[in-house]
């Protein structure tokens, strides 16, 4: 799950991280009281979106006077904003956070991350703050340090120092303990709250010394929300597609993509090579759809629902191979949804594994049309027959 | 000789009188696994299927030389389910969970480190030595006992390969699920060691999926000390970056787990890698020989 | 530092450890109130004070009627108790703690240590409750569970099933259920406030399935009280000997002992090793007194004051093998505190070490009267006289 | 060959410019231990009678090739030094700090246990290979270079057992003091197993005291596997339970500890135990023979 940048900052402020004087607003009624309330100028408008690389498209604008600010609002509030990650359509800004502009005299970069190859959450650090960090990466390695953190005595003082100490030039000794101030609490954070990923691009130094994070990117891990029930408050659904939105209602692993054939499949892995094959086939995926090991027969046929529901579908593969799944689940569901909706593209099936006769008697006993894949290879075949013949039409 | 897993192995499920639990257990004593013993906690001294179910791993352990166990918990008490079974001495434990946090999997690997158990899983279909025994959820039938191992990070994909295998007259030594999370217990590495040093494993199928870098990891391994064929394939290579592919562990981030990466390493090892998934079984067979397929 | 009882079972009770209903008074006048507070009859009467092995000595009493809790407070408070722990003077009681009478199913013991060969907490279980346990130890291994505790992960619900399942017979699932919980509380307790020892004896199982702590033992790691200064307030000195209550302020070790040579010695093992020579010179030493290795000299002056406000002492020996500790510093101190008091005692004094010159010439310039030691053996001679000589008069 | 520490030892001091580090650093380099930088955070740049500040323990290793450390810290940052010293890449690490909860302790175990750095004490005087370095606080002088190895829970009494030692004739090749806390980083058996294979050592003295087992571990150990002679004494037999004897570990608590175990424990392995600490040295001269005088 991700946060916004105002709740990250919220939780933050509450764990001693310090943020910028800020107030979120959601129309531009509220922005020129928010001005008098937070000091400036100058003040930095920010729209709030999931989507990264949101500078550049023109979200985070720098106000001069009051005027600038509710101008820098009203470009935003109710807008698309389209941004590297967004997609051609962009996203809706319906939140904007402003805040004090500081005195900036370094900035920084720091995040924590799980290092799977050494199974322990690592601190990043680098002195090549407000930049990409993928960039600085590639580029200039010597200035990305890393602290694996051990996690029977977690994030020890020297932990901090390793990466403080490792700044050239050195911090004054005020900055320096606020940066490892800041580390500490950010473990804390990360490791109270489940987090996948804490992200502060930049971490400044003001000219008075002070540590401060100045944008704030968080996600959760999905699968800790059972025990982080109070951040459950905090999805924002109105940056979700809506079908991945219903998707997720019933336990679906549904992700939205640009192509026109739709997929239904059983298994992650499985599912990601089908849609591998429907592009080597010369076709592109609408979607990712996993209906999961255990999935039910109401489960089918809402995921069957989802895939119609996108206009843009030409066609479906459904490709099962029946193990905790059982192939006459997946036909009845099938079946079930074709009821009651109208399927007015081909299908094509293909079943194998657990119970896969009993699957295919089914279908073959409804009133059903679809196309028999015997194998993959063949229902790559028939998907590529069925995209040109569309294209034809 | 299969690895990890053969008919001598005396299996616990953890989690037995669970829905997930108790059917697998069925479906494993049917392939003829030897199950010794269940645990559910409170429920020490019941019977399910004739097997006898304890209050805990260690009295599984000292009361019927359990020595496998296999972990049907939900994702909050699973953690502590595997370190139950690495304290109890079980020495091969293949956790089937899925969604456990990964705050959780930092933990068991930190508590598994001073031991010598071997964690598959979590998030995976399990590990079957076809002929010999099955631990997890994988359907036996289309298994048949032969000579190319199979390591995997997917379950259905796996069920896809091994059906292709078996089709082309290809048995398996051993096939083991590592699991989809982004944490697991065992690498591709820990099992390519073992089947190097098994004699039954003529050639080895490594599935591999975008997210992290352990095909990555596994190249250098081969290239630098692995000396029977492997054949590669990487699921995702359409996958968007920065969305997660089903799996906790399949997602591109920070610009790293690509597939075309992985590709790339794994070229660059010498190994096969197979792009099209429909015909890696006839790949299989040229590149394993014809040897291979007799048992 | 060591915590009365009703001391340990507030911390139980904030920790989600249940404990008897109680109440604690000081003076006797209170008794007939706490009768009224406190659901009895039958209520139990219980002497504070930190020596073990009080119910045998009758600090604890069961009382019936309210007049029956005034004659026990009554028979304890102001009065000293002698237990096997406290010598033949007794110990003071001050305070009494009155508390409800639970019905009783099952008494078990339950406590948790450092196992220092493991280097971890273990937490040890039995249900054998009530008992001595070093007893029971003794003479039922098979009785004594244990769990090590992994410290990365604390304590894990395993670690409480495998000490729960392991009672013959078993308890019934609401009972298994509590002691479960009070096990994983009192692994937090005991880590988070820097326990030596937590020991719940007995730990009992009610007629109606609760599961409460019936008394509580408790010590605190000194040399963690830097960070648990909350539990400062809840030392009591009243339970030190005056004598070892100085040299505590000083940071000196001291010990006070039966016999009547005085010895004051830097280092613990030397210190140890001394009183073992005076042993077997045939004397008693009346303390232990290390100085420390990084003693000044008032620290020096002080531990010699101590030594001689015992009255008993009848010859005070010297060891000191100079390594931090100079020996200068250590001859002045001596000389300055002998120049404060009237030494009415043999002094014998061995020094060895860092600047030993010129401590020898510091004590032989002085006025001061002693006796050298060439070395320990030399020493445990002199010793040896001095007290036949005392004796002879 | 000493153990653990010699003449090319490269030491690192942390916690250099307290007082008790600056004092005990140039006593160490007067006696001729190579310390090559020291450790101040905050005083980075620094210098030191010669020897370069730094602000990590890292650096030093980097920068200087530092591979054994000398710990002067105070008590509540003493853990999180040891911690810097071991992930550093620190091989040989001696904690001198007094007063180290147990707790930390308890976690410094756990981090090291993943390392290969050895951790002598804390509450301890250091290690001393006579002639070559010495690395810690004990006073040079009364050691001379030779074929006695000597382990020991204490400081000052094992300036007394040394100072005999030197007396009678009996040179060392490495004295270790292992500390007087419950929780030490390393064992009698630990430092046994290396006196066993160093050519250098005749014999041992291991000096113990009440509190705790690691004597009658010992004791089993020298039965089973050590082949060298071994006199041991034990420091507080007269002590009485339940009270701390200045050392945070020698307490006799839950009827463990004794003297009196220890002393039979030893004996009954064969280990001479010396009753008066007075004559250690002349029964040192005794047992370990003419041959062990001559270094």
């Amino acid at each position: 799950m991700k946060l916004h940048e105002y709740q990250a900052k919220d939780i933050f402020r509450k764990s001693g991280i310090p943020v910028p004087l800020g107030e979120l607003i959601s129309s531009s009624d509220q922005a020129t009281r928010a001005t008098q309330i937070i000091p400036g100028p100058p003040w930095v408008v920010k729209a709030q979106v999931h989507a990264g690389g949101r500078g550049k498209a023109g979200g985070v604008k720098v106000a001069h006077y009051p005027y600038e600010v509710v101008t820098a609002v009203e470009s935003m509030l109710g807008k698309p904003l389209i941004t590297r990650q967004t997609g051609p359509a962009g996203v809706t800004v319906n939140q904007v956070l402003i805040e004090e502009g500081l005195e900036i005299e370094r900035e920084l970069y720091l995040s924590m991350v799980i290092d799977r190859a050494e199974s322990v959450p690592a601190m990043i650090f680098s002195q090549a703050g407000g930049m990409d960090i993928e960039e600085v990466a590639a580029k200039s390695p010597h200035l990305i340090l890393k602290e694996h953190v051990d996690t029977s005595s977690g994030w020890m003082p020297y932990n901090g120092r390793n990466l403080v100490y490792g700044l050239n030039p050195l911090p004054s000794p005020t900055a320096a303990k606020g940066l490892m101030h800041v580390m500490a609490n950010l473990y804390k954070v990360f490791v109270t709250l489940d987090c996948s990923l804490v992200e502060i691009n930049p971490l400044v130094i003001t000219k008075d010394g002070r540590v401060i994070a100045l944008d704030a990117k968080m996600s959760i891990d999905d699968n800790a929300m059972f025990r982080q029930k109070e951040l459950l408050s905090l999805d924002d659904p109105r940056e979700k597609d809506p079908l991945e939105q219903m998707a997720e209602k019933y336990n679906l692993n549904y992700i939205r993509l640009d192509g026109n054939i739709g997929a239904m499949v059983n298994g992650a892995g499985l599912a990601m090579a089908t849609m591998d094959v429907i592009k080597m086939a010369g076709a592109e995926p609408a979607n990712f759809l996993d209906v999961g090991g255990g999935a039910n027969e109401e489960m089918i046929t809402k995921g069957f629902e989802i895939i119609l529901k996108d206009r843009r579908v030409k066609a479906i593969l459904i490709n099962i191979f029946g193990g905790i799944l059982r192939c006459d689940v997946l036909a009845r569901g099938v079946v079930a949804a074709a009821g009651r909706t109208n399927i007015r593209v081909p299908l094509i099936v293909r079943l194998e594994g657990t119970n896969v006769e009993d699957g295919r008697e089914i279908l073959k006993k409804s009133d059903l049309k679809f196309l028999v894949a015997r194998d993959l290879s063949e229902a790559a075949e028939l998907v590529a027959q069925q995209v040109s013949k569309t294209e034809r039409i | 000789m299969s690895i990890l897993l053969n008919s001598e192995s005396r299996v616990v499920i953890q989690g037995i009188t669970g829905r997930e639990g108790a059917f697998h257990t069925r479906q494993m004593i049917a392939y003829g696994t030897k199950i010794v013993a269940g645990v559910t906690p409170g429920k020490g001294g019941q019977e399910f299927e004739g097997i006898t179910v304890f209050n805990t791993v260690r009295a599984c352990v000292q009361e019927k030389g359990a020595d496998v166990s296999c972990i049907f918990v939900p994702p909050p008490f699973a953690s502590d389910a595997i370190m139950e079974a690495a304290s109890a001495g079980i020495r091969l434990i293949i956790c089937i969970t899925e969604g456990i946090p990964v705050l959780d999997m930092v933990k068991v690997m930190a508590f598994l480190k001073d031991l010598d158990a071997v964690l598959i899983g979590p998030n995976c279909p399990g590990i079957i030595s076809p002929g010999k025994a099955k631990v997890g959820i994988m359907p036996g039938p289309i298994h048949r006992e032969g000579n190319i191992g199979v390591i995997s990070r997917s379950g259905t994909l796996t069920y896809e390969v091994v059906d292709q295998l078996t089709r082309v007259g290809l048995g398996q030594s051993t096939c083991i699920g590592i699991g989809g999370d982004p944490i697991v217990g065992s690498s591709f590495i820990d099992h390519l060691k073992r089947f190097r040093d098994d004699k039954q494993t003529k050639g080895v199928i490594l599935i591999g999926e975008i997210g992290g870098t352990a095909e990555e990891e596994a190249a250098e391994y081969i290239k630098a000390e692995f000396n029977k064929p492997v054949i590669a394939f990487i699921a995702g290579q359409t996958a968007p970056p920065g969305r997660r592919m089903g799996h906790a562990g399949a997602i591109i981030s920070g610009g790293q787990g690509k597939a075309q990466d992985k590709i790339e390493a794994l070229k660059r090892a010498g190994i096969t890698v197979q792009m099209n998934l429909g015909t890696l079984g006839r790949t299989a067979l040229e590149v394993m020989g014809q040897d291979t397929a007799r048992p």
